[in-house]
C-alpha cells in the first residue's frame, strides 16, 4: 500500500468539494448509475429493509415459542413464518450483503480501480436482485411458503399446497444476481488492479472476496437448476424427484446441499475479510502470517465444496459416503481455526484500540469460535444423528451467521462509515448497540444449544413443557437483540444529517480507499495509485517515505 | 494475461471511441470481457451439470428402462440435429474471423447463416416434441408407456424434456444475440480494432452446441445396441 | 414425572452413554479452544491497549512453526472425533441379528406400529427392557424422520424405500418420540411416546393385545390372495425367482450388476418389478403400486424374511407361520430389571 | 482471447473430423460392445467437445487463465458427480445381518 506516515490531522475539506453523493442529483441518476458506490448504497437500502423484515419473521416466531401449546398462531402460519424467515434472511440478506455492499464498495477502490470490469452488469445485478425480492414480497403478501427455506421434495413438489412456484422464481432470479457479482469481481481483481499491486500485496477484504466469488460462481448454478426441476416437477408434472416414479428423494437433497453448504461460506467468509481489515487497523499492526490468512480463504473455498454430505447423515444417505463426508468436514474447519488463531496473533504487541469497530471484531472472533467448535459436533457422525435437526443445529448457524456475518457487517458498516458518508457515527451510542447485541445474543441462542441435545426439534410449532424455561430464557434474548440492531438503524441515519464531517483516514489505517478523501470522488483516485509495499504497513521500520 | 494494468495509451486505432472510461487500454478491456465470458460459461457447466447428474443417477438406477425409453426417440432427426449444430458453429467461427478481419458483408453473411441453422435445429425440436406429444410420451396424467417400466420411462422423458428444453432456451437466447450482432454489423462497428462481442458471442454459441454434443449421445444412443 | 426443568436428557438406550462420552469430550475441547482464544485477546486487548494516538508498535514477524502448529494440531484432534464418531455410527447401522421386529408406517401426521406378533398400536410404541428392537420403517407420503432423544438415534422414514433403525432400551419409562424432518402443517403434532417395560409384563402386554395373527403370516396371507406363488414357487420351473433364503443375500440383474437383497429391494421389487429384473427371468411381473397398501408391503417383506430364517439356517427359529402368540419369536430368556445393560456387541 | 486469427482451413478440417465423429458415434451406437457402447459414445463426445473448445473457441491460442478457468469448472462438475455417485453407488454395501 501506499506510504503512511502517523495518521494526519483532521483536514476539513474547506468548500464542498465534488464527491460521489453530491456529483448528480435527482432519482434517475441513482437509478442508472453505473458508479459503483452508488449501486452499492441501493444495495444497502435493499439489503437493510430485508433483513428487518426477516427480523421481523424472527420476532413472531419467538413470540409464537413462549408458550409450549401453539396459541399465538395456527399451525401453517408458523410454518410459513420460519419459511420465510429462512428464505429472506439467507437469500435475501445474508448472502449479498458484504459483498454487495461493503464488496462493491470497497474493491475498486482497494485496488486502485475506477470501478468495477462491469459497471452495467453491475447495475443490471442489483435490479434482477429487486426482481426476485418482488417476486418473493408477492408471495409472502400472498399468503407465504411453508416448505421451509430447504424446499425437500418431495413435500415442496407435490403435498405442499402454498406458493412454492412464486417463492422458487424468486429466489432462482436473485441466484443471478450472487452470480453476475461474483463473476464481475473475479474479473475486475484479476484485470485492474493498479500499477505495482501484485496478488500478494492485495488487502485480505479483496482475497476473501475472491475466494467467496468463486464459490457464488461455482455454486449457485447448480441451487438454480434445482430449484428449476422443482418448478418444473410441480408446474408441468415432469417427475424427476416423485417417490411414485422411482424418483428419489435424496437426489434432490445432494444437489440442494451442493449450493447451499457452500453458501453458508458465501456468508461467512467476506465476515472473515472485513475481520482481517478491522483487526489490523484496530491493532496498527501488519497482520500476522499473511500468505496463511489468504491461502486459508482460497482453501475453504475449495473446500467448502466436499462437504455437503453432513446433512444429510440421517437421510439414507449411504454408511460409506457419510464417513467421506464426515472426515471432509472435519477438513474445511481447519482453515478457519488457522484464520482465528492469526487474528489473536495479530494483536500480540499491537496497539489495540476499543473503538466501535474492533468491538464487533471481538464479538465476532468470539462468537464464531464457538459457532466453528459446535460444527464440529455435527461433524461427528455418530453425534450428528441425535442432533440433527434439533435446536442444537439452530444454534450452532446462528451463532455463525448472526454471531459471525452480522457482527462482522455491523464492525465493517461503521468502520467504512466515515468514507462511505463522509461522516463520522456517535461513538457512545455505538459502543452501547454493540454491547447490547453481544448480550442479547447470547441469551437468545446460547439456551438452544441445551435444548438441542435435550432433543426439541426443530420447526416445532408447540413443544413438551419441560422445554419451554429455556425458550422463554430464548425469546428474551430475541427482544434484547431486537432492539441492538434498531438503535444502529437510527443514528446512523441520524448521522447522515448531523454527524461530524469526518477527515479521509479517521483510523489512521493504510488501506489504499484511505488514501482518497471521504466521501471519494466519482472516479475514486485523481490519478491511478502506484502500490510499492506491502497492504498492512503500520510499524515505523516498515514505513519507507515515498516521495 | 497483463497482470498488471497495460500502458495508458489504447492500442488499435479504432479503440479510443470503444473503450470504456474505467479500462486503461483496449487489451484489458478484451481480456476483461473475454474472461468474464468464460466465467460465465462455467456456470453453465455447473447449471447444466446439476441435470447431467440427475441423469447419471437415474440411468444407473433403471438401465434397461432407460434404454427401452430411449429408443422411442428418432436417431435420424437427432443426427441430423447434431450435423446442423456442428454447421453453425462452423459458420459462427468463420463469423469471428470475418469481424477480426473487418469484412462487413461476410459478418453478416455468416451471422444470418449460423441464425438460419439455430432455427433449422429449433424447427427440428418443435417436431419431435409434436411426434412424443402424439405418441403420448409426455409426462404427466396423458402419459402411456407400452411395455413394463413404465414409470421409470417416464422420469427418462421429464430428464429428456427438461434438458433439451433449456437447451432450446438457451438456443433462442443464443439466435436473440446473434440478431443485435446483425445489427450492428450493418452499422459497421465492427472491425480488427473491435469485435470483442462476435468474439464472445462465439464462445457462448460453441458453448450451446457443446452441450448438444453430450445430451446426443446421451439421450438419444444409450438404448440401439440392445434390440 | 421428571423434574420440569431438565438441562440433560435421559440415557435410556445402550447406545446413549457412548454418544453422551463424545458429547463430552467435544464439549471439553470447545471450552478449551474458547477458553484459549478468548482470554489471549482479553489479556493482548488490556496489556497492549492503545496509549496515544501517535503510538506506532514494532511490526511482527509471522512464524511458519507456529502456523504449522496450530494447523496440525486440530487436525489431529478433529481425527480423534471423527473416529470416535464413525465407531459409534457404524454401531447404529448394525442391528443385532437377534433383534426383534416391528414394523413402523408413518404418515402426515402419525405413527403406525405393528408387532412381530401382528398387535397394532398408533403413536404409542410398547418395547421390552433389555432387548434389541429393529424398526422397518416406511413412509407413505413425504419424508419422515423417527427421533427418540431418550435413545439418542434418529433415522428419515422414506417414501418409496425401507429404512431401518435399531436400539436396546437400558431404562424402564415413558420416552418422547418425535417427528424430527420437517412433514407439513401437523409436524410438530407427528408425535407420541416409546414406553419401555419389563420383559415379563410385556409379555403380558402382548399377549392381551387384541392383534390378529403375526406380520410374517398377515404377509403370507396377502402373498396367497395376490397369487403371487403362481410364479414365485419352489420348484425349477417357475417364472419367478425362488423366494425362500433370498433375504440378505446377493442377488445377480439381468443388466449386470449383482446386489444385496434388503428390505428396500423386496418392497420395490413388489412396487416396481422391472427395476431390478433377477438374471435368467423375463420382465413380466405386473407392478402392485396401488393395489397393496404400506402396511401390506411390510408385512409381505416381513413374509419374505421369514421364509430365508425358515431355510434351514443355524439359528433354528420356530417356523414363521406357526401362530406363535404367546413367545416371541427369538424366544429369549427374559432379562432381569437389576442386570446392567448387555454390551451391545452380543453376535 | 489473444488477437491470433485463426485460418479459414484449420476451422474446415475441424468441422470435417467434427461431422465424421457424429457419423462414427451415430453408427457404432447399434454395435453391441456391451458396457464398452457408453465409454466409446462419451469418448467421441469428449473428444467432439475438445475440438470445438480448443480451435473453434481459440482456446488453443488463448492465455493460460482461460485455460484453468474451463479446467476449474470441469474439476466442480467433478466433484458434484463423483461425491453423490459415491453415495448412490455404496448404498447396498453394508452387510445385512440375517
Amino acid at each position: 500500500m501506499s506510504a503512511v506516515t502517523a495518521p494526519p490531522a483532521v483536514d476539513l475539506p474547506a468548500e464542498p468539494r465534488v464527491n460521489y453523493l453530491n456529483s448528480t442529483y435527482g432519482l434517475k441518476s441513482w437509478l442508472l448509475t453505473r458508479d459503483h458506490k452508488r449501486i452499492a448504497l441501493l444495495y444497502l437500502a435493499s439489503v437493510t429493509v430485508f433483513f428487518f423484515l426477516g427480523g421481523l419473521f424472527a420476532v413472531l416466531i419467538r413470540l409464537e415459542l413462549l408458550t409450549p401449546a401453539g396459541d399465538l398462531v395456527q399451525s401453517e402460519t408458523y410454518n410459513k413464518l420460519f419459511t420465510m424467515h429462512g428464505v429472506v434472511m439467507v437469500f435475501f440478506f445474508l448472502i449479498p450483503a458484504i459483498p454487495a455492499v461493503l464488496g462493491n464498495f470497497l474493491i475498486p477502490m482497494m485496488i486502485g480501480a475506477k470501478d468495477l470490469a462491469f459497471p452495467r452488469l453491475n447495475l443490471l445485478s442489483w435490479y434482477i436482485y429487486v426482481g426476485g425480492g418482488l417476486f418473493t414480497l408477492w408471495s409472502i403478501v400472498h399468503g407465504g411458503v411453508d416448505t421451509g427455506w430447504t424446499f425437500y421434495t418431495p413435500y415442496s413438489t407435490t403435498y405442499s399446497n402454498s406458493h412454492v412456484i412464486v417463492t422458487a422464481v424468486g429466489i432462482f432470479i436473485t441466484g443471478f444476481s450472487s452470480i453476475l457479482t461474483g463473476l464481475n469481481f473475479i474479473v475486475t481483481i484479476h484485470t485492474m488492479r493498479a500499477p505495482g499491486l501484485t496478488w500478494f500485496r492485495l488487502p485480505l477484504f479483496v482475497w476473501s472476496h475472491y475466494a467467496t466469488s468463486l464459490i457464488m460462481v461455482l455454486g449457485t448454478p447448480v441451487i438454480a437448476v434445482t430449484i428449476l426441476m422443482v418448478g418444473v416437477e410441480r408446474l408441468f408434472h415432469l417427475g424427476i424427484f416423485d417417490p411414485r416414479l422411482g424418483g428419489d428423494p435424496i437426489l434432490f437433497q445432494h444437489l440442494f446441499w451442493f449450493y447451499s453448504h457452500p453458501a453458508v461460506y458465501i456468508m461467512v467468509l467476506p465476515a472473515m475479510g472485513v475481520v482481517s481489515e478491522l483487526v489490523t487497523t484496530f491493532s496498527r499492526k501488519n497482520i500476522f502470517g499473511y500468505k496463511f490468512v489468504a491461502f486459508s480463504s482460497m482453501a475453504i473455498a475449495v473446500l467448502s465444496f466436499l462437504v455437503w454430505g453432513h446433512h444429510m447423515f440421517v437421510s439414507g444417505q449411504s454408511v460409506y459416503a457419510g464417513l467421506i463426508f464426515s472426515i471432509l468436514s472435519f477438513l474445511v474447519a481447519i482453515p478457519s481455526a488457522v484464520k482465528v488463531f492469526n487474528w489473536t496473533a495479530t494483536m500480540y504487541k499491537g496497539s489495540i484500540s476499543y473503538r466501535t469497530p474492533m468491538l464487533y471484531a471481538f464479538g465476532f472472533i468470539g462468537l464464531f469460535t464457538i459457532g466453528g467448535l459446535t460444527g464440529m459436533f455435527l461433524a461427528a457422525i455418530g453425534l450428528d444423528v441425535h442432533v440433527h435437526d434439533t435446536y442444537f443445529i439452530v444454534a450452532h448457524f446462528h451463532y455463525i451467521m448472526v454471531g459471525g456475518t452480522i457482527m462482522a457487517y455491523m464492525g465493517g458498516i461503521h468502520y467504512w462509515w466515515p468514507k462511505i458518508s463522509g461522516k463520522l457515527y456517535p461513538e457512545g451510542w455505538a459502543r452501547f448497540s454493540a454491547l447490547v447485541i453481544f448480550v442479547g445474543f447470547n441469551l437468545t441462542f446460547f439456551p438452544q444449544f441445551i435444548l438441542g441435545y435435550l432433543g426439541m426439534p426443530r420447526r416445532y410449532h408447540a413443544y413438551p413443557e419441560e422445554f419451554q424455561v429455556l425458550n422463554v430464557m430464548s425469546s428474551a434474548g430475541a427482544s434484547i437483540l431486537g432492539v441492538g440492531y434498531v438503535v444502529p438503524l437510527i443514528y446512523l441515519i441520524w448521522s447522515m444529517r448531523y454527524g461530524k464531517a469526518a477527515s479521509a483516514n479517521p483510523w489512521g489505517s493504510t488501506g489504499l480507499e484511505w488514501d482518497t478523501p471521504s466521501p471519494p470522488p466519482t472516479e475514486n483516485f485523481a490519478v491511478t495509485p502506484v502500490v510499492t509495499g506491502d497492504p498492512y504497513q503500520y510499524s515505523p521500520e516498515e514505513v519507507e517515505v515515498v516521495g | 494475461m497483463a497482470d498488471t494494468a497495460a500502458s495508458a495509451a489504447p492500442t488499435g486505432h479504432a479503440g479510443s471511441r470503444d473503450l470504456q472510461h474505467h479500462f486503461d487500454s483496449m487489451e484489458q478491456q478484451r481480456d476483461a470481457s473475454s474472461l468474464g465470458m468464460w466465467v460465465f460459461l462455467v456456470t453453465e457447466i455447473l447449471f447444466f451439470g446439476g441435470l447431467f447428474l440427475a441423469y447419471t443417477v437415474y440411468r444407473s438406477r433403471y438401465p434397461l428402462a432407460f434404454a427401452e425409453a430411449s429408443r422411442h426417440l428418432d436417431i435420424t432427426l437427432g443426427t441430423f440435429n447434431t450435423a446442423v449444430l456442428i454447421i453453425s458453429s462452423l459458420t459462427m467461427a468463420l463469423a469471428v474471423y470475418s469481424a477480426a478481419l473487418g469484412r462487413r458483408k461476410a459478418i453478416i453473411l455468416f451471422l444470418l447463416a449460423t441464425m438460419a441453422l439455430g432455427g433449422t435445429f429449433l424447427g427440428v425440436k418443435a417436431v419431435e416434441y409434436t411426434h412424443k406429444f402424439h405418441d403420448h410420451l409426455v409426462p404427466g396424467a396423458g402419459f402411456r408407456f407400452p411395455g413394463p417400466d413404465a414409470r421409470p420411462a417416464e422420469i427418462f422423458f421429464s430428464l429428456y424434456f427438461t434438458m433439451t428444453g433449456l437447451h432450446a432456451a438457451h438456443m433462442i437466447i443464443g439466435i436473440g444475440l446473434l440478431t443485435v450482432l446483425v445489427l450492428q454489423a450493418r452499422k459497421g462497428r465492427y472491425g480488427p480494432g473491435y469485435y470483442t462481442p462476435v468474439e464472445v458471442s462465439g464462445l457462448y454459441w460453441h458453448f450451446v452446441d457443446i452441450v448438444w454434443i453430450f445430451l446426443f449421445p446421451l439421450l438419444y444412443l444409450i438404448g440401439r445396441h440392445l434390440h | 414425572m421428571r423434574e420440569t426443568f431438565p438441562l440433560f436428557p435421559q440415557e435410556a438406550s445402550t447406545l446413549a452413554p457412548r454418544v453422551d462420552a463424545l458429547y463430552f469430550y467435544l464439549i471439553a475441547v470447545t471450552i478449551f479452544f474458547s477458553l484459549l482464544i478468548a482470554l489471549s485477546i482479553l489479556y493482548f486487548a488490556i496489556k497492549y491497549r492503545r496509549r496515544s494516538e501517535s503510538e506506532l508498535p514494532h511490526g511482527v514477524e509471522g512464524s511458519l512453526k507456529l502456523e504449522i502448529a496450530w494447523s496440525v494440531i486440530p487436525l489431529l484432534i478433529t481425527f480423534s472425533f471423527f473416529i470416535w464418531g464413525a465407531s459409534i455410527f457404524f454401531a447404529m447401522n448394525r442391528p443385532p441379528s437377534d433383534a426383534i421386529e416391528i414394523s413402523v408406517v408413518a404418515k402426515q401426521w402419525m405413527w403406525k406400529f405393528q408387532h412381530a406378533d401382528g398387535q397394532r398400536e398408533i403413536n404409542e410404541l410398547h418395547v421390552p427392557l433389555g432387548q434389541a428392537v429393529k424398526l422397518t420403517m416406511a413412509s407413505e407420503d413425504v419424508i419422515h424422520s423417527f427421533y427418540v432423544p431418550a435413545f439418542r438415534m434418529k433415522r428419515d422414514v422414506l417414501p418409496g424405500k425401507v429404512a431401518t433403525y435399531w436400539f436396546e432400551a437400558t431404562r424402564p419409562g415413558r420416552y418422547h418420540l418425535f417427528c424430527a424432518e420437517y412433514c407439513g402443517t401437523k409436524h410438530s403434532g407427528m408425535i407420541g411416546w416409546v414406553e419401555v417395560m419389563d420383559p415379563v409384563d410385556f409379555q403380558s402386554w402382548l399377549a392381551g393385545g387384541t392383534g390378529s395373527e403375526s406380520l410374517a403370516s398377515a404377509g403370507a396371507k396377502l402373498f396367497a390372495q395376490h397369487a403371487c406363488n403362481t410364479c414365485h414357487r419352489p420348484d425349477s420351473l417357475a417364472r419367478g425367482p425362488n423366494l425362500e433364503g433370498l433375504f440378505g443375500k446377493k442377488v445377480q440383474l439381468q443388466d449386470g450388476r449383482t446386489i444385496v437383497a434388503d428390505e428396500s429391494y423386496i418392497r420395490e421389487s413388489i412396487v416396481m418389478p422391472n427395476a431390478k429384473t433377477v438374471a435368467g427371468f423375463q420382465p413380466i411381473m405386473p407392478t402392485f403400486q396401488g393395489l397393496i397398501s404400506e402396511e401390506g408391503l411390510l408385512q409381505l417383506v416381513a413374509y419374505v424374511k421369514s421364509l430365508s430364517k425358515a431355510a434351514p439356517s443355524p439359528e433354528g427359529v420356530a417356523p414363521p407361520l406357526s401362530k406363535s402368540r404367546g413367545q416371541t419369536p427369538q424366544g429369549s430368556a427374559p432379562a432381569s430389571v437389576q442386570e446392567p445393560p448387555r454390551s451391545e456387541a452380543k453376535k | 482471447m489473444s488477437q491470433h486469427v485463426v485460418p479459414p482451413r484449420v476451422y474446415f478440417a475441424v468441422f470435417a473430423a467434427l461431422i465424421v465423429l457424429t457419423a462414427t458415434t451415430t453408427a457404432v451406437s447399434f454395435l453391441d460392445l456391451g458396457p464398452w457402447n457408453t465409454v466409446v459414445a462419451l469418448g467421441i463426445a469428449f473428444l467432439k467437445a475438445t475440438l470445438v473448445v480448443l480451435f473453434f473457441m481459440h482456446v488453443k491460442y488463448s492465455p493460460r487463465l482461460t485455460q484453468i478457468v474451463i479446467a476449474g469448472g470441469l474439476f466442480w462438475l467433478a466433484i458434484l458427480l463423483a461425491l453423490t455417485l459415491s453415495d448412490f453407488m455404496t448404498r447396498g454395501w453394508l452387510p445385512i445381518l440375517r
